[in-house]
């Protein structure tokens, strides 16, 4: 069983919760162009799940994939700067927020049409069976990509050739603007695994070492070739879909009571349980990431935009 | 006919959203559907109000395109007239076989036993800051796709006029926004009579090139014409508007005037509609053209996220306004 | 419960069996153009799902539809001259053996993209719901589709509108040459359905009153507004995928088998247990097919070709 | 290196064959998957024999396109080397966004940090009796795609050279292949230096018109141009072989010598490739134009099954010497 202290679970979560909110600022200011979508809430899922792979394996997330990209370990300063748009070590600038990819952290990358990486993390999985790599192939989607075509045939694709692949569904209860619950006809989501004849799992996504649990034994089965495993990591987001999202769809109060359940929330409350200085220990790691943040803001800011006449590059080899 | 008040003035979004009200009023038989279009009202709130007003015939539905698009040419075959919203152009391409093997088959295969009376609305093209997956812009595709009509509004008016336009018809269309003109304002007359379907605009006149183009490329052009003006060159800019039907006549007759042809789109320029363009002035008006036929689009690179790289890469008037002095440069020739 | 007697079902199952069969001699001869795939062993399950329909549902089929064409009520001649490339009056030639349709049976056509006609169907049953019509729409599509994303797609929601649907997946163990049961994880296939929040129910396939029982119910349930279900019928291609098929990829004695079970031997042997004139009067039906089926061809013949310069008829209104 | 003698005479669909075997051979990370393709050894016979001697890096399928190029792309980023066989080009259609949103990005979006090393193989075109959703024609779509090299090979030599040289390629290729051609017999040189990507090729020279064209085109273009010499006019005949790379030099010097230009191709005209030809051709090669350019291909409608229908559809030798005596036609203009 994981069992990762409350300080370790609080700075890992914090990391990305303060990465993200520091992004909201940027885009505020306009220092961030364009649309950015946030993990807010979610952040439990990918620290768990990162905790539970090795660096051999492969990570595919979605345009909500920031905190899959800090729990992997890509620094947060080509962070802000792929995001500003300047030329990031990662992509250059060309990626941006939604669609970035960090080569060197084996982080295929987000993905900005729903579903679609999942056949990309079937291929990386399909690799592991020549490469001898034993490397396991793991993938974040949300809840409104089980109802994408390209979804449901690269986890057919999966099961059929008994994948080293892990399907992280964050069911965040919406897609988009939409509640997942009047989109689909069953419940848990994670009962459409039997459709591929490989296990599904729901689990609670705001506890860190759940996750890690569930995943590291997704992983563990297929490293030892027993193939393909979904994981649904129930979840909310603090947050709009995206950095303009006014959230009038959500009913009252329902943002609200879930920051009584959200990881650092709950961390905090189990602080307070815990021992009366703990609390105060985490007051310390939360001015410990500010300065990490800004640190990684101002080095992202000394960081070029991309040269001028280089757009045309690296279209082909 | 609606009651509100018939607003002059209004924003790109606002126009189609009128057209949306009117059809679904207009037409008991319409339907609209698409992801978080109703409760929501649009993720761009282009179908504002429309839930309210026509409850059921106006519904969410989940991300399944090939779905969306499908569900939409069977319930057309059936009698209904479905409009749907893809959300973004690029998404189109998961709903592809749809589309092109699907709805634009099936008045042709049956000789017209079968029809399919559907309107897909989408938005195109790049902003700053979008990704490569969120900012192609893919006319060219759908215009070699014979069995569909392809429009492409420039303006409100035209937002409200083509939609509705599309809408009558008894045939698929596809109408292209694009999301920059959005928030444009312009004058629009409501509840007029349905236009029929086509038709080039010249929107400026001029005597020394013919400037075609569409879409958000409409404006950027009279900004470019705008500009050589102040230089002497009089540039006539023709809005496509449709590139299926095609009207080429109103280029035609322009190029007798004016013997040079600037092509401009923000697509890639390789296989971009405007290579059509060229290739029908140099079979139908070849002896009118009096200089090399020069087009302006995106390089052939997907379109990067950094408002740095974009500035490179999407035409502006003063990529335009560049080729409009290179065609018209006696001496290059 | 079902009962059609024992001619009837051999009458309508044997008219599509000596339609096909003809069809392959025109193939032969160089009548028909193009490559044909015949349903033979399977036209049970077009005859008894078609029984259980009314006029105003709606049929949609696969490039294997003739025998839902002709169970439909589609006249012979009209399939022939189609098939034959002749001004058919379904759809003037231009559709074909893989592709044709007939407005005046709600036969809304085969499709000759795999699984693209479950849309399509979905969209038809979407109709339903708002043209107080009561008509059904009930889609055939084989195993191998369901591992298409847009079959997929489809299928949720329709589960998700409540939609008069019906499907009725053929399973003939095979797509193309592959074995299905290489191909999923999951048995029966009908278990898929559950991933829907659809009822699925596995049926043989080759009995056409068992079919129709199936439909029937399936039929109804979507008409009182119960929402779709899928019907997976069990059966065998007695021939190859398609009319070139030389079925190298089936084991030795498979197909011999696959002719004892096959509907027409079934119903043979039923006559034979029955009294012993039946089988005479099944002769004399065969005969009786025979001659229908002949006539049909000669007035077929007897259909012009599409006129020349009409190929740019009918691409708009 | 291979055992088996080396023949001088393969049909065209034996040097795919012989390609994917060298393939295989050469590069241990290379894979082939796709419908039917290993124990049934493929559709068409393309793929016969791989399984036995590659065993399980020859794999069949579910029928998933999606799956299988994006599959394709993800192991491709991790090192593999996948070719893989679509049956039909209509059928790239449900792998659309696979294509273009994922594949085509991969490099650019990454500054080349990710590569895609895949190839994806089809045959796309008509054939008597084929219908609307087997007849596509849509080379004209992948190369308006930035990231895509497109190759089409004319005859067996191409069938071999180009699939090695799109196997051995750092970027993501499609080879549309022709299945009318599969029959067709012709010289093939095995296991020489893999060559170049690109290059077009002149097949027949000739003074008074530049034909250019490709894949299954090429042979009617011949004959076409067989059929023109006895009437005294001498056509030059471009193979385009590569739409990107596009060898556009080729085109401009015959045209530098004959100023006529007719393109051929079986797709749909209306934006066709042949379209981007011709707007190259009235940009870079205007004032060596002499006459209007046409362009040869199906009328702007669906393909009808019937072969009545599809013989007044598809191009053949009497549309193109049509079109060369009319561009020769000085009274014409
Ligand atoms: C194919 C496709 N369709 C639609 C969209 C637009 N879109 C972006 S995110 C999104 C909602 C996805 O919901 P979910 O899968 O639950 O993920 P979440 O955003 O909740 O993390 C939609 C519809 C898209 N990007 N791609
Ligand atoms: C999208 C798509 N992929 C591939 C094909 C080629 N193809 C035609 S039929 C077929 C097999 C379909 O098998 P199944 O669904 O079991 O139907 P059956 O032929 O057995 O009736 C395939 C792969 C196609 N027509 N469409
Ligand atoms: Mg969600
Ligand atoms: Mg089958």
């Amino acid at each position: 069983m994981a069992a990762a202290s409350i300080e370790d679970n609080y700075r890992a979560i914090g990391l990305i919760r303060a990465f993200e909110d520091r992004c909201m600022e940027l885009k505020g200011e306009g220092e961030i162009p364009g649309s950015i979508h946030l993990c807010s809430g979610q952040e439990a899922i990918a620290v768990g799940a990162c905790r539970a792979l090795e660096a051999r394996d492969a990570v595919t997330a979605t345009y909500r994939g920031h905190g899959w990209a800090i729990a992997r370990g890509v620094p947060l300063t080509d962070l802000f700067a792929e995001m500003m748009g300047r030329d990031s070590p990662l992509c250059g600038g060309r990626a941006g927020s939604p669609y970035l990819s960090s080569a060197t952290h084996g982080f295929l990358g987000e993905n900005s049409i729903v579903g679609a990486g999942l056949p990309l993390a079937a291929g990386a999985a399909l690799a592991s069976l020549y490469d001898g790599s034993g490397a396991v192939s793991i993938v974040s989607i949300g809840d409104g990509a089980l109802s994408q075509g390209a979804a449901h045939e690269a986890l057919n694709f999966a099961a059929v050739y008994v994948l080293p692949l892990v399907i992280v569904l964050e069911n965040n209860r919406y897609s988009e603007m939409t509640p997942i619950a009047s989109m689909v006809r069953i419940d848990p989501l994670s009962s459409r695994a039997s459709a591929y004849g490989m296990p599904g799992l729901t689990i609670d996504g705001n506890d860190a070492d759940a996750v890690e649990d569930a995943v590291a034994t997704a992983v563990e089965r297929a490293r030892l070739g027993g193939g393909p495993s979904l994981v649904e990591a129930l979840t909310e987001r603090l947050v709009g879909h995206y950095s303009g999202d006014a959230q009038q769809y959500r009913p009252a109060g329902e943002v609200a009571s879930a920051f009584e359940r959200e990881p650092l929330t709950r961390l905090r409350n189990s602080a307070r349980e815990t021992d009366h200085e703990m609390l105060e220990r985490l007051d310390r790691i939360d001015q410990e990431l500010s300065r990490i943040i800004e640190s990684a803001v101002a080095e992202a800011r000394s960081l070029s935009y991309p040269v001028a006449g280089t757009s045309a590059d690296h279209v082909y080899a | 006919m609606r009651e509100e008040p018939q607003p002059s003035e209004l924003r790109y979004i606002q126009a189609v959203n009128a057209a949306l009200h009117w059809a679904l009023e207009t037409y008991p038989e319409s339907l609209a559907f698409g992801e978080d279009i109703a409760l929501p009202g649009g993720p761009f709130g282009a179908t504002k109000g429309l839930h309210d007003k026509f409850g059921g015939r106006v519904f969410d539905t989940p991300i399944s395109e090939a779905a969306i698009i499908g569900a939409a040419l069977g319930a057309a075959m059936r009698g209904r007239r479905p409009i749907v919203e893809i959300m973004y152009g690029d998404f189109l391409a998961v709903a592809m076989d749809q589309i092109l093997n699907q709805v634009a088959n099936t008045r042709y295969v049956s000789r017209g036993r079968w029809t399919a009376p559907l309107t897909i609305r989408t938005q195109q093209g790049y902003s700053p800051g979008s990704c490569a997956q969120h900012s192609h812009s893919l006319e060219a595709w759908y215009a070699h796709c014979p069995g569909l009509r392809i429009g492409l509004p420039a303006n409100p008016r035209d937002a409200y006029e083509m939609l509705r336009t599309a809408i009558a018809s008894e045939d698929p269309v596809m109408i292209f926004e694009h999301r920059l003109l959005y928030p444009i304002s312009g004058p629009v007359a409501l509840d007029g009579p349905v236009e029929a379907m086509g038709g080039a605009r010249i929107v400026r006149t001029g005597s020394d090139v013919t400037l075609v183009t569409w879409s958000r490329m409409v404006s950027e052009s009279l900004e470019a014409a705008e500009l050589a003006a102040a230089r002497g060159q009089k540039v006539e800019v023709v809005d496509l508007r449709w590139l299926s039907p095609l009207d080429f006549s109103v280029v035609a007759a322009s190029l007798h005037k004016t013997g040079h042809l600037v092509i401009v789109h923000e697509a890639n320029v390789t296989g971009g509609f405007g290579a059509e363009i060229a290739a029908r002035a140099v079979r139908d008006c070849f002896w009118d053209l009096d200089a090399p036929v020069l087009r302006v689009g995106a390089p052939d690179v997907p379109i990067p996220a950094s408002p740095q790289l974009q500035t490179e890469v999407i035409p502006d008037r003063g990529t335009i306004l560049e080729a409009i002095t290179t065609v018209l440069d006696e001496r290059r020739w």
